[in-house]
């Protein structure tokens, strides 16, 4: 790396230390007046092209930011497991069993209203998807699960869904007060 | 031992104010200490205790002298050294355990460390700090983590609850079971046909159709009964029973 | 110029983007598995050398900075307007050449009790940090410096720290035999 002129150097400091960009006159009060400093500018927006970082011109002032196509690098997404909550399952479970079913429809079946949230996060997770407007009045959106849906949960269709004779033998329809409990708490006004 | 040392003391020269001002700076004994032995202008390792010992003893009585309000700690170290100091002089053999020389090198070593831990403080505030010598970003764009959920259910979750939806919202009739009873209006019916039918005293339980059903025959038994008894008010029918729980005969009046 | 490899680019805007020093994963986390980030970083170190900002690892922890011989253009007015006390000065430096310390240990380098806001203003700066306890009758709290302290002395890791290889040899550092110095200190005879 050859020697770098003192005079780059200065203005490279001064910019990257300020704390808004600098007019070139504002560059100079800093450096002195023995520094050419658009000649310094010149120099160091050569320099950085095609760095990560870029010397950048916004209305007469300057300023270093980091290069536009490396954005993505500065947001990071980080997973996080989390457990659907009951009310996303159970509408996840409707909509899987009766699909393509309206949010009116879910809420029919579940006996209870589902917040807004709940089909915002089937959807967010991949395993629910608008399916169409139902053609009835008022033209209701109707939802059905996605593929995702069936390689998370391991099945091949949704033929492979155990029937209600199934769930009955398995004793997965007797009442249970626990469901009832929980009907209980979630209580929001309760959908005819 | 340094006799010109004295010279150098800082009380020599100082007028009230200045002494005043020096005990504010020091925080403790140790410190003064340590700055009486740099006056000296001598090695730590090689300061003479002793001379050491009297000048902060000269200090102290000069302070109190001029009236200065002296902390205690200074005047329990001044203690010390002055018991210090008789030990050094008096003859070897009247000294205690740890000898005054081991204390005189504990106390050297003292000030050592503490001079240390002093210029090593002053190097580090020299060095290159961050905000006066060198400078951060001053506008960095910043690092974002975006927090993605990965949701989590597996299939009995999913078919458990279904199940529990359906169990909840099946709709529930509630269907109470007939049981098998005589009404008030048949035995009346019935026991007033049969009665023109039997002249003589007849058992009440005659009157009762045939049944298998003991839950049937017993509710027939008590209409029966009652419808006797009404019919009997109305003077259709006689009654006649010998003795409690024996049984009842009824007969057309 | 020549092409900047991708890696060296995508660790170059982290950094410079960045509120903090990052370590090494860290920088990772972003920057994703394909990158050699050691080898990025070494790369820039290397670039930037004897220009206006340098690339610095303080405590396993990266960060860009100005290059020290420049502070005279970069000084501001308001500088040192926090000055540190001289006892939070000597305080500091027995924490970060002897660490971890508990408080009595510092008192009897120091001969004198510290007084309550001192550690406090250290902590608060961001330097020091409790360690633990010690285990013994007690079990003081014990003290250690933090790799913020690192970064803002410009060191590279504690072995750094001005003179500690003489002062270690020289004993300076060794544990203080607490029963004498107690003896020294306090207990001298008393009125005698």
């Amino acid at each position: 790396m050859s020697e770098v002129p003192e005079g780059v150097r200065a203005v490279e400091a001064v910019l990257f230390a300020a704390e808004e960009p600098m007019g070139v006159d504002e560059i100079g009060d800093h450096v002195g007046p023995d520094v050419d400093v658009k000649w310094a500018l010149a120099e160091l927006q050569d320099h950085y092209s095609g760095r990560g970082i870029e010397l950048v011109e916004r209305g007469k002032r300057w300023h270093f930011q980091t290069s536009p196509d490396l954005a993505y690098i500065l947001r990071r997404e980080r997973d996080e497991s989390r457990r659907l909550s009951r009310a996303a399952v159970e509408t996840l479970a409707i909509i899987a069993y009766h699909e393509p079913v309206s949010r009116a429809e879910i809420e029919a079946i579940r006996g209870v209203q589902i917040s807004k949230g709940t089909l915002d996060v089937l959807m967010e997770a991949g395993w629910v998807r608008p399916a169409g407007r139902r053609e009835v009045p008022g033209r209701p959106l109707i939802y059905a699960t996605t593929p995702a849906f069936l390689a998370h949960f391991g099945l091949k269709s949704r033929r492979d869904l155990p029937g209600i004779d199934d769930l009955k033998a398995a004793g997965l329809l007797d009442p249970i007060d626990a469901a009832l409990e929980q009907l209980v708490l979630e209580t929001g006004p309760e959908g005819d | 031992m340094e006799g010109d040392s004295f010279d150098e003391l800082p009380l020599a020269t100082a007028d009230a104010d200045r002494l005043t001002l020096d005990i504010d700076g020091w925080e403790g004994p140790l410190d003064l200490l340590l700055t009486l032995a740099r006056s000296q202008k001598v090695d730590l390792a090689k300061i003479s205790i002793l001379a050491l010992v009297e000048q902060y003893l000269a200090f102290i009585a000069d302070a109190k002298r001029l009236k200065l309000e002296i902390a205690a700690d200074y005047l329990v170290m001044a203690a010390w050294l002055a018991y210090l100091k008789s030990c050094l002089l008096l003859p070897k053999e009247e000294q205690a355990d740890p000898s005054p020389e081991e204390l005189a090198m504990r106390l050297q070593l003292r000030l050592q460390r503490l001079a240390a831990m002093r210029e090593a403080g002053a190097r580090l505030m020299g060095g290159d700090r961050v905000g006066r010598d060198v400078f951060l970003r001053g506008a960095p764009e910043g690092l974002k983590v975006v927090r993605k959920s990965l949701w989590q259910a597996d299939l009995y979750d999913l078919i458990s609850a279904y199940g529990s939806v359906r169990a909840r919202t099946e709709p529930a009739v509630h269907i109470v079971s007939r049981r098998p009873v005589m009404t008030l209006e048949e035995a009346l019916l019935r026991v007033e046909r049969m009665i023109g039918m039997k002249l003589a005293w007849t058992r009440i339980e005659d009157f009762l159709p045939e049944t298998q059903d003991g839950e049937y025959r017993k509710s027939a038994l008590a209409s029966s009964f009652v419808a006797t008894l009404e019919l009997a008010r109305k003077g259709k029918v006689e009654m006649q029973q010998e003795a409690p729980f024996s049984p009842l005969y009824v007969r057309a009046a």
